[in-house]
């Protein structure tokens, strides 16, 4: 029996769990969250098959074949789909366990457990992809079912509209990758992404930055990153595992997948737009109100380590830890990958614990009107605690402190103005989780909502302590069974350079200054934003995100939908007005002329006789 | 002699043309065109065709004018004052009647016309039993068509002007 | 000359090779007799007796042209010329007087006219265009068009309480009159060129289409030939329709009788055709000079007829002028078949295709049931595909046809049309006629639009109007079999050419 | 295998002799007239699919299922000559499967006369076989007017506002566009000399003795833009979204789904082989005017308050691609052309259906008069969302187009690497007009203009007779989308084989 | 001596005369006579030519000439006189109802 049986399987349990719910359990929620759990469970028992009982292996089977351009639908199954794929099925898993008290009392549950089987559909099959084609399918098949589940809540204007924005927001960046793919098969003359890493062509700036222009719109980078924070509008399970553990990591997986084919000047590029978003997401995070959008900037932030890390890593060959040999991993790829890794678990943690509490405070999110929820939750509040000191990078015990710190390890050694930028980024980060821990558990509490809250059922802190274990034991590589290692330990090897001791003290210092800073600033259960009595005007630009929305409501309201009705109506004048109307026009005259010319009396007819004559003449004698 | 001849019709035939197009009474314009028709007759007598000028006579000059005059009278048509021919028709005629002029010229400076055999060729048109053989021979199928063409005129103008039936 | 030179002539006479023409002869006189004999309640039999007399006739012609053993070759001493095109006209000319005949039934029906005269005429003026197609010597062209002039002059005045319907007469007597004259003394000029001893080929019978052709081959640039050519010409073109000798038209057909109008656009067009494609055939030696002229007055009939059906509201006048471009298209064909042979077959194939449609459309015309009918307009349309179903669909495929819609038949005659036009390379012309093609669905579609799309009246303003006429009330057996048939050949000759194309083509 | 011929014949005149049968039934009550002229229409997709499992897709690069026949124009060389290949075989299944759909949505609408309704959509469907059946030249180009007719007769009689105006314009444009490739197609014949209309005489008469440059330039303008005309190239398309917007559905779905592939069929199967050099010449215009499709009227999609005419602009806009994928005049774009006509054809059947499904609910096309349905009608949402995923080409429902899509896209790259970010970008655009329809018609709250329809009509979910027509055109897509070597097999053999396309692959 | 293009010089002037009566005169009985005009100018050329060239054909023409033309006077006539009768005019200015 081959391998890719299972591959097949992991296809194959999503997208029959949502088939059946599609046709016939649209009614029934209990039984088609039935159906998807099982099918979520049943994914991960093989994903962990895969992982721990199979070799890595690659399979193809021709799909489309025109001319030359041949399309093999396959999987490529290697050191970093294994890590990928333990991601998603685990906290996939995770998360449909905790949507099952989420959502228990939501009529529409049944839609909801439909769309998080085709997400896990398409995310698995992203992660499996043997080509750069099959790639950008389910890529795209991503995006839908995310745009799907950010929907969710039909009636709700501003959710139409953020799912509407996330979808285009990918598409422009879906333009580049389109054109990278377009631009790869012209210069390679395939897809596969094993033939591509052994192909001899060169590549070229060009291809890299395009390709990352995917990376840019479905991970949130940089200008593009505006689509993540609205896409809170979706139920929050949605939020912890699309938009916050696997979806909006795919494209820091499709960076990693297709390294080889980045220049030195496309990374500097990657780089400074990975930097750029992690300073300016802190920054924006630091005067957000709404729980969930406080951790969307978070893991927007933290996105862009990602990519900073990829971008400064790849220069640096660190062997060749691939059986297969079809990509390379680099530094940077296994910074990446490690901080990408724990920042699932951490972030996912933290987004099932806001989810936690908003369920509990009857979807309140507004962190200035909870207060004191840590006595009321403890569950909750322990295990939230634990994925914020992760995030934070909490020395030496969190998972995020030493995935933080290989990439800061890396910048140290590639780009000093990068790395201090980096320390700056964890700082703030420190510093605006801090805010909302303080606010939201401590003290008193500001509402009716955050009056009544209690602990949930076990269905929804089971994942959360399952994850907080990962958040805290993240970070060890002896965490990790042996098949996940290779690309973990990689990226752990980067804090045991040269400078190990330095980019360490960097690091505690920042937390130190972070945490404090905002320990000292802000009152436990404060009611409002002491920043903003404090310094509006930064206040101001922090809490309009440094005005992107404004400007992009501006373009989409003001230029686009403007130039789109001048262009209809321009289109109308000419087209249908002048030229159509206006040739009917002209014709109806010389029918009018024509018409009048019937005077009806016979003397004017006999003229035409002659006339006749005259011109039969003059035609004869060649006048004319 | 016969030129003489020629002369004096020609221009009876044409001045009674003339006659025609502008006198202002419909009955004089007929009585022109009477003398017209017996000038033309004499013409074809100059030019030997001599049954063709009898019929001339008795057909046109006789059978038809004869009933032009008499709807004329019958209708008792006055050609009114008011209705002068207006300035327009009158240009617009004189250009018409100046292209036909183009033609006419055109006509006779053809070269074909001035090209003649070197004798004049016998008369044909003399010979009554030889017109009668033609036409009963060659001509038949047109001289029983004209048959039918008199009688649906006949037809024609009975079912135009006979009273409307009883019913 | 001797008797027995007249002798050898006279046995020229082949009667039979005539014998429809002589059958629709007797039969017109037996008409006259028969309204004598029979009491007066059964002269309603009597415009049946024609049709299915000519009906009789028809079959008799379509059988003796289809079996292929036609008489060919000149007789009459050289008055008439057998050959297939003549006798594909025969059927022509007969099916549309067969058609005219039940017009005429149902308009005639309710006047106070004399009838029988009506059907008399008819049949002898569609005999005399019978001849008219066959006729290979001027004399018998110049008697059979007079004749079935002066019968169209009867037939369209033929309303004589009705002041339009005899002006119309008087304005076609004075216009056809007077296009006779010019067509006259064409021939005259051609006479004299051709007869003049001095001149190499010439003839004692220069009025016989072959000696005529044969003298302007010798003689190209003789001026007389030429000015008779040219007159000729303008003789034809005021028969055709073409421009500038259209100018009659719209009000001649508005005010002529429905059938007249019908015969008028029906068979004085075929004949006008007819008459044009033996002419091109003897002055082809002066085609230098035709070619042009008749290109030229292709583009100006397509043009004229086309612009000035636009803004046409009455009936009749847009079919009247939608001839005219038909007129048109058809001179494209007649200027094709001066260079590319088979296109007379294509000219032959749109008039039949032309005939069909325009049986079903003046049909439907016929049967509209207004009271006055030259003022029939796109407005007594209104609802006809809902009053009455069957002449919809009628109207629908009649107009269709003409507008030169696939799949039927006036669309396969355009496009033949168009195919000889390009092989014989008229570039010019083409595009004239697409822009006429274009131009022409405007009016053609605004018939079909008042017929069937506006559906819906203010009912408030229905208060005062009169009892609407219903459509169709008159329709008769023989009505539905003819626009049955005429339907039924315009689709499958749209689908399935071979029954006519195989047959015009000399099979 | 040409024993199966008389199938492609039976498939034309099975609807067409059906269709004569619905006016004869028309007495004997709706189900009678149902029956029969479903029937109509499900023979010729019975009939296709055999025929689909019956080829062989090595047939060497000609035609099978072959028949010929005389229908009396052989003077002028037409006779009757259909066949099959690997371009015409999956556009002629297309066409089957559309015409299923909208034949058994047609069946059950409430319109007046609904008889003569089936009785024009049956001849139509007669037409749609037929164009992609003929190998005769002539004969192609007669079935398409045969299938056209019908559409201003329901556009005109059945069709929604400014009907009459709709079907006037779309008359008049669409007889021009006729009467230019007419003459075209014409010339071709009179110019080449083979003395016949057939496609494969043509070919090899061409082959042998290229027409002149001259020649073959004005022959492939004529053709350029009077098949530019039926496809709605721009800016010679304003009759397109008029025309649907105003168009009865089923008719809308026949004519933008299959009836205007023809433009771009002849110019593929046609235009393009035989006058292989007319082509450079307007290369540029081609190129300079399907950019104007995708991108002025991909600005114009967006700014559509009318959901069917936003519909009917993003089929013009889509046209676009075609026009790029064609004149890259390559095996790749060329048989990305066909993946997309024919996905494309199944998913503007599925949108004007489903516009017309919305339609029924909120009594209106303005989109800012409706909101909130996917409440209401949460399967019809599902499905609206499907159809307009797929029409902008997301893999998935879309799978199909995205393969057409981004073949067109390769195949324009090594064509002209510049073209490539303007035409990309139309998938941006695309999504934008796409996805503020969705969010306008299903997402947010209930307008009060919607409320107010209600009370008049209650809004219920799809029905299973509305489901039907709309299950099968979906199913149609994803079987393309994942087995899309099912056409793409025959397509390649057949496109190798023309040397026009073949040469300038590498 | 007196030729024939004398003769035809004659014929095609009455020819011309006779249109310019149609051109000019709007009396529709005067206008019928110029036309019968027009037919006899064509008679005389018919006449005229056969004399010179020879032959019987331009005789016997005329005789079926003049036969036609008196059948055509016979009915326009009648229909002048019928029209007459209705409207009390010959006026062709009057008799335009039919018209756009």
């Amino acid at each position: 029996m081959g391998s890719e049986l299972y591959a097949y399987g992991l296809l194959a349990f999503p997208l029959l769990s949502a088939t059946f719910i599609a046709f016939f359990f649209r009614r029934s929620g209990a039984v088609a969250s039935g159906i998807s759990v099982g099918a979520a469970a049943l994914i991960l028992a093989t994903a962990l098959h895969i992982i721990f009982r199979l070799e890595n292996f690659e399979y193809n089977v021709s799909w489309i074949e025109i001319a030359n351009f041949n399309v093999e639908f396959g999987f490529l199954i290697n050191d970093l789909t294994k890590l990928m794929l333990f991601v998603v099925a685990f906290v996939g898993f995770l998360v449909h366990v905790f949507s099952l008290g989420y959502m228990k009392d939501d009529p529409n549950k049944a839609r909801f457990f439909g769309g998080l089987s085709i997400f896990m559909f398409s995310m698995l099959g992203l992660v499996l992809a043997s080509s750069l084609v099959t790639l950008f399918i389910f890529w795209e098949l991503v995006g839908f079912s995310s745009y799907m589940l950010i929907g969710y809540y039909l009636d709700k204007p501003s959710a139409a509209a953020a799912s509407k924005k996330a979808f285009i927001v990918n598409r422009v960046g879906d333009f580049g990758f389109l054109i990278g793919i377009v631009m790869v098969f012209s210069a390679f003359g395939t897809l596969n992404l094993s033939e591509l890493s052994h192909s001899e062509a060169a590549t070229t700036t060009l291809i890299g930055l395009l390709l990352f222009c995917g990376t840019v719109g479905k991970s949130g980078q940089l200008p593009l990153h505006v689509w993540l924070p609205d896409a809170m509008e979706g139920p929050t399970p949605v939020s912890a595992l699309i938009h916050a553990a696997t979806m909006v990591a795919a494209g820091v997986f499709l960076l990693c997948r297709t390294g080889f084919l980045m220049t030195a000047d496309a990374l500097n590029v990657i780089l400074w737009v990975g930097v750029a978003t992690a300073l300016v997401a802190g920054f924006t995070a630091i005067a957000q109100r709404d729980i969930k959008k406080i951790l969307a900037y978070s893991t927007v932030s933290q996105l862009g380590y990602m990519v900073a890390a990829f971008g400064l890593g790849s220069l640096v060959a660190l062997g060749n830890g691939d059986s297969h040999g079809d990509a390379i991993v680099t530094g940077g790829v296994a910074a990446a990958m490690f901080h990408l890794t724990t920042h699932a678990f951490f972030k996912a943690l933290l987004f099932l614990g806001s989810g936690s509490i908003i369920h509990a405070c009857h979807h309140e999110q507004d962190i200035f009107r909870m207060g004191g929820l840590a006595k009321k939750m403890p569950i909750t509040f322990w295990t939230f605690t634990a994925g914020l000191l992760a995030l934070i990078g909490t020395p030496f015990i969190t998972a995020g402190f030493h995935s933080k710190d290989a990439i800061l390890a890396l910048a140290y050694e590639q780009n000093t103005l990068a790395f201090y930028c980096l320390v700056l980024g964890a700082i703030l980060t420190a510093f605006y989780m801090v805010r909302l821990w303080k606010i939201a558990f401590l003290g008193s509490p500001k509402s009716e909502n955050a009056e009544h809250a209690s602990e949930n059922g076990l269905v929804m802190t089971v994942p959360l302590i399952l994850l907080a274990v990962g958040s805290i034991l993240g970070g060890f590589v002896w965490f990790y069974p042996e098949a996940l290692r290779p690309i973990i330990a990689l990226g752990e090897e980067l804090n045991h350079g040269d400078s190990h001791t330095t980019v360490m003290i960097y690091s505690i210092v920042a937390w130190v200054v972070g945490l404090g800073a905002a320990w000292v600033f802000y009152g436990a259960g404060a009611a409002d934003d002491k920043l903003e009595s404090v310094a509006k005007p930064l206040h101001a630009v922090l809490a309009e995100k440094f005005y992107f929305d404004r400007i992009y409501d501006w373009y989409v309201a003001k230029v686009q939908q403007r130039v789109a009705v001048a262009i209809h109506f321009t289109e109308q004048i000419a087209l249908s007005v002048l030229i159509i109307r206006g040739m009917a026009g002209f014709a109806g005259l010389i029918g009018i002329g024509l018409r009048s010319l019937h005077v009806g009396s016979i003397h004017s007819y006999v003229y035409w006789f002659i006339g006749g004559l005259a011109l039969f003449w003059a035609l004869a004698v060649g006048l004319f | 002699m016969t030129d003489i001849f020629f002369y004096i019709f020609s221009i009876a035939a044409l001045a009674g043309a003339f006659g025609v197009v502008f006198s202002r009474n419909t009955v004089n314009g007929a009585m022109f065109l009477i003398g017209t028709f017996l000038s033309m007759a004499s013409l074809f007598v100059l030019l030997e065709a001599y049954f063709l000028a009898v019929i001339q006579v008795l057909v046109y000059a006789g059978a038809v004018m004869v009933l032009f005059l008499f709807i004329i009278m019958l209708l008792d048509v006055k050609e009114s004052a008011a209705r002068k021919t207006s300035l327009y028709t009158w240009a617009a005629s004189v250009i018409g009647f100046g292209i036909l002029i183009v033609g006419v010229v055109a006509i006779n400076s053809a070269d074909s016309i001035r090209e003649k055999a070197a004798s004049l060729p016998e008369a044909t048109g003399v010979s009554l039993k030889s017109f009668g053989y033609e036409l009963f021979t060659t001509y038949l199928l047109p001289m029983q068509v004209t048959g039918f063409l008199l009688l649906i005129a006949m037809i024609g103008v009975i079912a135009l002007s006979k009273k409307a039936k009883a019913d | 000359m001797s008797p027995e030179f007249y002798q050898k002539i006279a046995e020229t006479n082949q009667w039979g090779a005539i014998a429809p023409e002589l059958a629709l002869g007797i039969l017109a006189l037996s008409l006259l007799l028969l309204e004598i004999i029979l009491p007066k309640v059964a002269h309603g039999a009597i415009p049946r007796i024609a049709i299915l007399g000519q009906l009789a006739i028809l079959v008799y012609a379509i059988a003796n042209s289809c079996s292929g053993a036609c008489v060919t070759g000149e007789a009459f001493g050289g008055m008439l010329f057998f050959d297939a095109t003549g006798e594909l006209f025969r059927v022509f000319f007969l099916g549309s007087s067969v058609f005219v005949s039940y017009l005429g039934m149902v308009s005639l029906e309710k006047k106070t006219l004399p009838q029988v005269e009506y059907y008399h005429i008819l049949l002898v003026v569609t005999a005399a265009l019978m001849l008219l197609a066959q006729a290979n010597h001027f004399v018998m062209l110049f008697v059979a068009l007079e004749a079935a002039t002066v019968g169209f002059y009867i037939l369209v005045s033929y309303f004589r309480h009705s002041v339009v319907s005899l002006e119309a007469g008087l304005k076609y007597l004075i216009m056809g009159a007077l296009s006779s004259a010019i067509l006259l003394f064409g021939i005259v000029l051609l006479y004299g060129a051709g007869s003049n001893p001095a001149l190499e080929a010439s003839s004692r019978d220069p009025l016989n289409f072959g000696n005529l052709e044969i003298f302007l081959a010798a003689n190209s640039g003789d001026m007389l030939g030429l000015l008779g050519m040219l007159l000729v010409i303008s003789g034809v073109a005021f028969k055709v329709g073409a421009f500038p000798f259209q100018i009659w038209i719209p009000d001649v057909y508005q005010g002529a009788p429905i059938p007249t109008t019908a015969l008028l656009a029906i068979a004085s067009k075929g004949a006008g055709f007819a008459m044009l494609l033996s002419l091109v055939q003897v002055f082809s030696p002066l085609s230098d000079w035709l070619v042009p002229l008749l290109s030229a007055l292709a583009v100006l009939t397509i043009l004229f007829g086309n612009f000035a059906a636009l803004t046409q509201r009455n009936l009749k006048r847009v079919i009247g002028l939608s001839g005219v471009s038909h007129a048109g298209f058809l001179l494209i064909g007649v200027v094709a078949a001066t260079k590319v042979e088979w296109a007379t077959t294509a000219v032959m194939f749109y008039l039949f295709a032309y005939l069909l449609a325009s049986i079903a459309v003046f049909a439907v015309f016929a049967h509209l049931e207004k009271e006055d009918d030259s003022e029939i307009s796109l407005d007594d349309l209104g609802d006809l595909a809902k009053k009455n179903g069957f002449l919809g669909m009628a109207l629908a495929i009649g107009i269709g046809s003409l507008a030169g819609i696939p799949p039927l038949a006036g669309f396969i005659g355009k496009m033949l049309i168009f195919v000889a036009a390009l092989e014989a390379e008229l570039y010019g012309l083409m595009a004239v006629a697409v822009v006429g093609a274009v131009v022409s669905i405007y009016y053609y579609f605004g018939i079909l639009k008042s017929a069937f799309f506006e559906v819906w009246h203010f009912q408030d303003d229905d208060e005062d109007a009169p009892e609407e006429a219903e459509p169709g009330a008159s329709l008769q057996f023989f009505g539905k079999v003819a626009i049955l048939a005429a339907v039924a050949g315009t689709l499958i000759l749209g689908f399935y050419q071979s029954p006519l194309s195989s047959w015009l083509s000399g099979g | 295998m040409n024993d199966f011929a008389s199938l492609v014949q039976y498939s034309i005149a099975a609807p067409l002799v059906i269709a004569f049968l619905t006016l004869f039934v028309r007495n004997w009550g709706r189900p009678a007239i149902q029956i029969v002229s479903v029937t109509g229409f499900a023979l010729p997709l019975i009939f296709a699919l055999f025929l689909w499992g019956l080829y062989d897709p090595s047939t060497p690069g000609g035609y099978a299922f072959v028949s010929k026949m005389d229908t009396g124009l052989s003077m002028i060389g037409v006779s009757l000559h259909l066949g099959l290949n690997g371009v015409s075989l999956p556009l002629f299944v297309m066409a089957s499967v559309v015409g299923l759909a909208a034949g058994l949505y047609a069946a059950q609408s409430k319109a007046e006369n609904v008889h003569r309704y089936l009785f024009c959509l049956l001849v139509m469907q007669s037409g749609l076989m037929g164009v992609f059946a003929s190998i005769d030249i002539f004969f192609f180009y007669f079935f398409h007017e045969l299938a056209l007719i019908p559409t201003f007769v329901m556009v005109g009689v059945w069709g929604g506002r400014d009907r009459s105006y709709a079907a006037m314009k779309m008359t008049i444009y669409l007889t021009l566009g006729a009467m230019l490739s007419l003459v075209g197609l014409i010339l071709i014949y009179v110019k080449s000399g083979a003395e016949s209309f057939d496609l494969i005489e043509l070919k090899a008469h061409l082959a042998a003795a290229p027409l002149a440059d001259s020649i073959q330039n004005y022959a492939f303008g004529l053709l350029l833009f009077g098949f530019g005309i039926l496809v709605s190239l721009w800016p010679l398309h304003t009759w397109a979204p008029l025309g649907y917007g105003a168009a009865p559905s089923s008719a809308a779905m026949l004519h933008a789904g299959v009836l205007k592939k023809f433009g771009l069929y002849g110019l593929i199967q046609v235009a393009i082989p035989l006058l292989p050099d007319g082509i450079g010449q307007w290369e540029n215009w081609i190129v300079w005017l399907a950019l104007g499709n995708v991108l002025v009227i991909g600005f114009v999609a967006m700014a559509q308050r009318d959901l069917k005419q936003m519909i009917g602009y993003s089929s013009v806009m889509h046209m676009g691609y075609a026009f790029l994928g064609i004149a890259a005049m390559s095996v790749l774009g060329v048989g990305g052309v066909v993946i997309m006509m024919v996905a494309h054809g199944l998913t503007v059947a599925l949108l004007f259906l489903l516009s017309t499904m919305i339609h029924h609910r909120t009594q209106t096309f303005e989109m800012d008069e409706m909101g909130g349905l996917a409440k209401k009608a949460p399967v019809l949402s599902a499905f609206f969302v499907c159809a307009m995923m797929a029409s902008i080409g997301l893999p998935g429902p879309g799978l199909a187009n995205f393969w057409g899509e981004l073949s067109i896209f390769l195949a324009v790259y090594d064509f002209r690497s510049g073209l490539i970010y303007a035409i990309v970008l139309g998938i941006v655009i695309s999504a934008i007009y796409g996805l503020r329809a969705i969010a306008k018609v299903f997402f947010g709250e209930e307008t009060d203009e919607f409320k107010e329809s209600q009370k008049e009509v209650p809004v219920t979910d799809m029905t299973w007779a509305e489901r039907v027509p709309a299950l099968i055109l979906i199913i149609a897509l994803f079987f393309i989308g994942f087995f899309p070597k099912t056409v793409t097999n025959s397509l390649n053999d057949s496109l190798n084989s023309e040397p026009v396309y073949a040469q300038t692959e590498n | 001596m007196i030729g024939l293009e004398h003769y035809i010089t004659v014929s095609s002037l009455l020819f011309a005369i006779g249109f310019f009566g149609v051109l000019l005169r709007k009396n529709t009985l005067v206008i019928y006579m110029c036309l019968e005009l027009m037919l006899n100018a064509a008679n005389l050329g018919l006449i005229a030519f056969s004399r010179y060239h020879g032959g019987m054909g331009g005789n016997l023409f005329v005789f079926f000439i003049i036969t036609v033309a008196a059948a055509e006077v016979a009915v326009g006539l009648a229909i002048i006189v019928a029209l007459f009768r209705k409207r009390q005019t010959v006026e062709v200015e009057e008799l335009n109802a039919l018209r756009n």
